[in-house]
């Protein structure tokens, strides 16, 4: 027998009718990991075509996946500090920061793009390993730091702009190609989805084979088969129903790729595991012997950096930098979208993918609601509704994991 | 009839600055558009260092929040502020702080947009600019031969009192020109890219027959282009606009976008100063008509399209033709006819 | 009992040595004018009264916290220990008594925390999990898996995990604040054979325990702390249990002998 | 010798030497309370009052109590949110809904005013218990349900206010007038004062009688004496400055009077010692008997509802109320109020005061702005420098206290 | 050994009856069926091997967890304990093995927490802290204030807080889980004799421990634990430590009797 199933309080289960078995218990038990966002997201798309019949359509959901890409991006770094247990509000002007800096650069100074894009992510770079510095220097409280960083560099963002306030981006340039007309041929995209499923397979299998040397349970084959195969048909029905209309972005496809990457950055490296102790128990971390300081002042400069990408790409997406890039609710759907993904507010729990699928929700209900003409003040309480609807169903099973004792 | 005693009787117990120079605060309601810090604050600086050499100018900017400008008018009031020049966040709300200045025999000049019991009104009104907005759309269809099909409303914040005002005014031209208003839109925090999701998700709604785009300023207008060009919308429908950010000129030029408004800023900046200085000293400013029987001086606002460009912008220097015409707008100029001299 | 003749010398001399070490937090003295030394191939014990400083001398020593005075000297050169990263370079290895584990990470990442098993930068998690199913069994810890957070487990399983935590290195000298306090009779056994065998390495072992039976069996020397000072050093072959409490609790007519006259009397006439 | 003072380990101090010892050997273990705070908050006015003359002018001292006022009675509530480790982010949106239900009713509907005084707190009431059934139901993250609350119920502001969207309050009401022309007269803010100081010495002395009488140390007399004296000096010069213009404002002194309530009813009552215990520890709070549930209800319904009462006074203070009231930075405004004061995000630490000393802190930075004819810009970047200076004062002292062990 | 006739049955009968009590977390089926019943004036000890269920036990009773299957009656009626609270008023009071205080109140804060004194609607401080001043010196607490955060007390001082906590209420169950881990010698000696004060006064007690020679002290009866299941329930005055220890670790040959032999044979030519 396995090592690790050797106790005799250890509920058996194998093969497939084990693993589902296992997963019923999971469902009863609360313990669902994104099933309850995934869920909220389902019946936010159902409900909003119904309302409107053109929400699931092709172009829209094109739209969609152009109009999440920003706020993901930002959001990916703010589920980095939350894991921390720390929080960042000054996001949405570090976006819009860059995304000034950037402009007036390539368009006003004519600066080489790439050195523009340098300069504008390096700032982000540069303002986060400031806020690392201030707190753990100071001690200052993040919140703190960063409402004055949400106050400065939106002052900031306005010198650099400077009188004019507002400018264009050149619409034919490479930034703004990538961000608005560049799609994936449907056939490179059919090949990305294959890609895709065989990385996972093969990552899979030689985890199963290193595990059975080891001595250690492993997951049945005809499990990873299924997985792969639910994988597949997922990948392969989105692709085909965006590729109705323009198809795969490549700007979306950038975030997807920086979620993956986050991802294992935080899962399979030793900084993510540090980050992720440092947020559960920052003393024992310490105790540990981790060096505290370099896991802050890497994970704001992260979050940061992550934010000036999301500014740079809303600037290209708009084709244009105003006084108002990254204000408004920027910084608030950001950390929102984190939240919803499931990451905890407290610090050591949450996923890369909580980004991705809290931009989802929060970017499908402002989508669905553009459609259907709503006063604005019915639009605001919709959205209010539709959130803690989505949010509960969320909570209702964590609930009932508390309630079975796995805090 | 009490404006008069009012202005009269101020000129010489108000302040600290009575004996001396005369101090004018000028109260400003934002700073995310690009007119009241570029060409507002400049330009009447200019104009009252040319009424008066030695007044002496206090300045704030209230961030779109009617709180925070209320603080800045306790603080110009502190300071010894002779005049009141009033651009209000919420014309409604600025009554309590005429009241205040009035408890104190300081006069206040509404600057923008009308306060009521203010000593003088120097404006474009924001009604006029919603009509002539519409009207140029309307205009710009008829002459390209349409009467009829559907047309998209983007107007400002929700939370924007002003926003209301260039609504209903452009509502009052568009509800009886024969097109359709198929969807409308309160843009949060006027922000571009809620304006740019909307219209994304509008092309996917209203699919075919879209003929015309109201945006109520230059932002909105940057954000529906922007969603327009994205989903291959083909040729682009007139968008309007407000504000003559230069983004927008050069749209104008490129010919994405059919037109902004201009306000001859410099001309209202110039009379704002005048009357300041004069209600200053104790007199009556100059003005042409009466509002609710406050003096007024109501200016009128001009659409700027590419054919106008010249005579407006760019002859009031607010632009110079380089500013307008870099390297990306070269060729778009010199079809427009937009050449340095 | 049996005198023998002096206290263990096994290893080459001390391998740490505390001078006039004090500690005070607000109004409260916590350690004043601690001396103490440890050499190599023994088993010190360290004990005294609840709060009578031991845990904090413990965290002194581990880089926890920093004395506001006195000298440290580790291995023959005196160190200035800023942080527990800077102890655990020099070979020290603590056992906290609050055992200072992740609650939101499994029994595998917080055994392995900071020092992390790798495969081309990625961490080697098989690896790893199959070395911990090796270690714990070793303590005989009853843990049914390890990839629950350790949030989960019950107190003795805890320490067992701080424990098995503290042999992954390889230090000099191994700190074990109250190693057994939560650990079941088999564990406890397991842990005692565990200092056996660290001290048979060479290893100096410093162990902090209210159970003076544990500390009769394994220690070579007893340090008492009292209210935060000195309180005397005793080798542990040269004497009695009860010249240990009295040096504890400062009395001889103490709570404990009471208890234990008192228990006598009752069960005298019973028998 | 008293009980508490028998340990041998305890440092010696008695008497008023005693007394200035402890606080330097507290100061230099950065014990400080909010000394650090009143250090910044003089910084800033010194600084501020060399740059322009006229800051601490009277006139301008009582433009800064009214405008502290409605800021500070919401960060009251934040507080106690804050305390039990939650968040509001909703108290903007509130406090604008509620003045404008009161708007809407007394001047549109005609109610009397006293009923729509009622009518407008009790609906922050309800907000609140709507908040805390959600929270405490399906446990949604407060950050999750007050997101939603911020949305909801500016839909529901912009509702209420219909097409006109902005009205003015009568300017000779009773409400208008108590938020902008009731001040004390000379004689009877004098009287107050005395009485304060009075009733300081008063309590004082029954506790030090109490806790001879139960055998425990106590507080040498003239410490005591210089302490009421030193208050004493304070609150005389505070009033006699205020007086020079229009005097100590009714509004300012209710927000004062509801500091010392709730820092009363956190310190010294059985509820509030509970809503301290669930912040602390929630699970631990439960095992002792406490009615967790009734805690986060009673906790979420004081928020919102001195959420209602500083819209209300925010309203009365501007005369209207409009689209925009309670939007803005009231939210960020009220929170930060808090953290600045000195209360921890993260549950359990915190004092009344600090949303006293926050609003100060806060509202002195935007007054003494104001002053200043400054660039948008500009006055954001160094609003932001400012608020970074106040708060890593503050910072650097807890920072030391942590060097020193007490966590 | 000494046979003694029966049980001691000084109260009217069992307080406390579990049939059946079943507990699963996860995959982890940490309770079985679990029959338990304990009488007025008596000490039971619940022993076994860590992780084996005790604390999930004591806790399923006090109403921190709902156990998924069985019953409990308690003073002869059929209880369904939803919260800790409601196990309160039932007149269960426990000490828990994680003390579960409230580190960021002070000590007397935290002694009364749920049952402060209060005096005309105001916490009555004054009071609150002469009490606790006694109640710490009667269990020969050492803790230099009463008016410093727990977080800052020893960890003997913590457990000491939380065992003053469970006498302030009138309870007619006490349990106490490990409550003399983390203590020092004679504040041990002062919980066993207030073990046997509570045994006096009439109430139950179940007492959890891994220190045997204590359990043998004070206990009536011994309930044994393994891996989540019943394993026998032994009257003291009838039982050897060994056969418990047996029942404990499911072998009669373990770790435990391996070591003592070990030591023995190494003494016995030393000696
Ligand atoms: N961080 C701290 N802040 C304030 N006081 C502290 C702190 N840590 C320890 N103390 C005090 O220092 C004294 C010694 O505590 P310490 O934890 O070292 O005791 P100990 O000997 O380990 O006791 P135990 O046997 O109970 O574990 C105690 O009185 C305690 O209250
Ligand atoms: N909240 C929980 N979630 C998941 N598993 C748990 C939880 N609590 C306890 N367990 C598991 O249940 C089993 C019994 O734990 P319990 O704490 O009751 O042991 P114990 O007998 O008190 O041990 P010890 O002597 O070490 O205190 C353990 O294997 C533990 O991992
Ligand atoms: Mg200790
Ligand atoms: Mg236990």
């Amino acid at each position: 027998m396995p090592a690790d199933l050797q106790d005799e309080r250890l509920i058996a289960s194998s093969g497939v009718s084990g693993a589902v078995s296992a997963f019923t218990a999971r469902l009863r038990s609360g313990d669902l990991g994104s099933v309850p966002v995934v869920i909220g997201l389902i019946i936010i798309w159902a409900v909003f075509q119904i309302a409107n019949g053109s929400f699931l359509s092709s172009r829209n959901l094109v739209n969609l996946t152009l109009q999440t890409t920003s706020v993901g991006v930002i959001a990916l770094g703010i589920v980095l500090v939350l894991l921390l247990g720390e929080i960042d509000l000054s996001v949405g002007s570090v976006s819009g920061l860059s995304g000034a800096v950037l402009g007036v650069t390539f368009v006003n100074k004519g600066w080489p793009l790439v050195l523009s894009l340098v300069v504008g992510i390096a700032l982000g770079l540069v303002i986060g390993l400031f806020y690392g510095a201030l707190y753990t220097r100071f001690g200052v409280p993040s919140f703190v730091i960063t409402l004055a960083g949400l106050l400065g560099f939106l002052g900031l963002q306005l010198l650099v702009l400077g009188k004019e306030g507002s400018l264009n981006l050149p619409y034919d340039s490479a930034l703004v190609g990538f961000a608005t007309r560049s799609f994936l041929s449907p056939a490179i995209a059919y090949a990305l989805v294959a890609v895709v499923v065989a990385a996972y397979v093969l990552t899979r299998l030689r985890t199963r084979g290193a595990r059975a040397a080891a001595g250690l349970s492993t997951a049945p084959t005809s499990m990873i088969v299924i997985k792969a195969a639910a994988m597949a048909v997922v990948l392969l029905v989105a692709v085909l129903i965006l590729n109705g209309d323009r198809g795969v972005s490549s700007m979306f496809l950038l975030f997807l790729a920086l979620v993956v990457a986050t991802d294992l950055a935080v899962r399979r490296t030793r900084w993510g595991r540090s980050v992720v102790a440092v947020g559960g128990n920052v003393e024992a971390a310490r105790r540990a012997g981790i060096n505290v300081r370099m896991i802050y002042l890497s994970v704001f400069a992260a979050c940061s950096t992550f934010a000036a990408v999301g500014g740079i790409l809303a600037a290209a997406r708009l084709v244009a930098v105003n006084q108002s890039s990254g204000g408004g609710d920027t910084n608030l759907n950001a950390i929102a979208a984190a939240v919803i993904g499931g990451t905890s507010l407290f610090g050591g729990r949450g996923s890369a993918y909580s980004a991705l699928l809290g931009a989802l929700v929060i970017m499908s209900i402002s989508n669905g609601l553009a459609l259907l003409s709503l006063d604005s003040s019915v639009r605001y309480m919709v959205t209010a509704g539709v959130l803690l609807i989505a949010v509960t169903i969320d909570s209702l099973s964590r609930r009932s994991r508390q309630a079975h004792g796995r805090a | 009839v009490s404006l008069v005693a009012c202005g009269s009787d101020n000129g010489g117990d108000s302040g600290s600055g009575s004996g001396g120079a005369k101090k004018i605060a000028l109260l400003l309601p934002e700073s995310k558009t690009t007119r009241y810090e570029a060409l507002d604050r400049p330009l009447f600086t200019e104009a009252l260092k040319a009424a008066c050499a030695d007044c002496q100018l206090i300045y704030s900017n209230a961030d779109q929040d009617a709180a925070k400008q209320q603080t800045q008018a306790e603080a110009a009031l502190t300071q010894g502020a002779n005049v009141l020049v009033l651009d209000p966040v919420d014309g409604k709300a600025a009554a309590a702080v005429v009241s205040s200045a009035k408890a104190q025999n300081v006069p206040v000049v509404a600057y923008d947009r009308f306060i009521e019991n203010a000593n003088y009104y120097v404006s474009f009104e924001n009604e006029a600019v919603g009509k002539l907005q519409a009207q140029t759309l309307v205009d710009d269809l008829k002459a390209a031969g349409k009467t009829s099909g559907n047309l998209a409303m983007i107007n400002g914040a929700p939370t924007d009192p002003n926003a209301a005002d260039f609504k209903k005014g452009a509502h009052s031209v568009l509800d009886s020109s024969g097109f359709k208003i198929a969807a409308e839109f309160d843009t949060p925090d006027w922000s571009p890219d809620k304006a740019q999701a909307w219209m994304e998700g509008q092309l996917s709604a209203i699919k075919n027959g879209l003929v015309g785009v109201y945006a109520a300023n230059d932002g909105t207008a940057g954000g529906a282009i922007a969603a327009l060009k994205g989903g291959g919308v083909t040729p682009l429908p007139p968008v309007t606009g407000q504000d003559s950010e230069l983004a927008a000129i050069q749209r104008i030029v490129a010919g994405d976008q059919a037109m902004t408004i201009y306000k001859a800023v410099k001309p209202q900046a110039e009379a704002a100063a005048k009357g300041a200085v004069a209600l200053a000293n104790g007199g009556k400013p100059e003005s042409t008509t009466e509002k609710s029987g406050v003096p007024s001086t109501i200016l009128d606002p001009v659409a700027v399209t590419k054919a106008n460009i010249k005579d407006t912008v760019v002859k009031d220097n607010i632009y110079k033709v380089s500013d307008i015409c870099t390297a990306a707008f070269a060729a778009a100029c010199t079809a427009a006819g937009l050449t340095a001299n | 009992m049996t005198v023998t003749p002096a206290p263990p010398d096994v290893g080459a001399g001390t391998v740490l040595t505390l001078q006039g070490i004090s500690k005070r937090f607000g109004a409260v003295q916590a350690l004043k004018n601690i001396e103490l030394d440890v050499r190599a191939g023994e088993v010190l014990a360290l004990v005294g009264d609840n709060g009578a400083g031991k845990s904090t001398l413990v965290k002194t020593i581990a880089g926890v916290y920093t004395a506001d005075d006195g000298t440290m000297v580790f291995d023959g050169r005196e160190v200035r220990v800023g942080s527990p990263a800077e102890a655990q370079q020099l070979g020290i290895a603590t056992v906290f008594q609050d055992l200072a584990l992740c609650d939101n990470l499994d029994v595998v990442a917080n055994l392995y925390l900071g020092r992390e098993l790798r495969h081309g930068g990625v961490l080697d998690e098989v690896e790893m999990e199959r070395q911990s199913w090796e270690l714990l069994r070793q303590l005989s810890a009853k843990i049914p898996s390890v990839r629950i957070p350790v949030a989960s487990l019950s107190g003795g399983q805890r320490q067992t995990v701080a424990i098995a935590r503290s042999l992954l290195g390889k230090p000099k000298v191994v700190m074990l604040d109250e190693p057994t306090a939560a650990l079941g009779v088999a564990q406890t056994a397991e842990v005692l054979n565990l200092v056996e065998r660290l001290r048979e390495r060479g290893l100096a072992v410093i162990l902090i325990s209210h159970n003076m039976a544990d500390v009769m069996a394994v220690a070579d020397r007893v340090a008492v702390l009292r209210l935060g000072r000195n309180n005397g050093v005793f080798v542990v072959s040269e004497t009695r249990t009860q010249d240990i409490i009295a040096a504890i609790t400062g009395a001889t007519d103490n709570a404990v002998s009471e208890r234990a006259a008192r228990r006598s009397r009752e069960e005298g006439p019973a028998s």
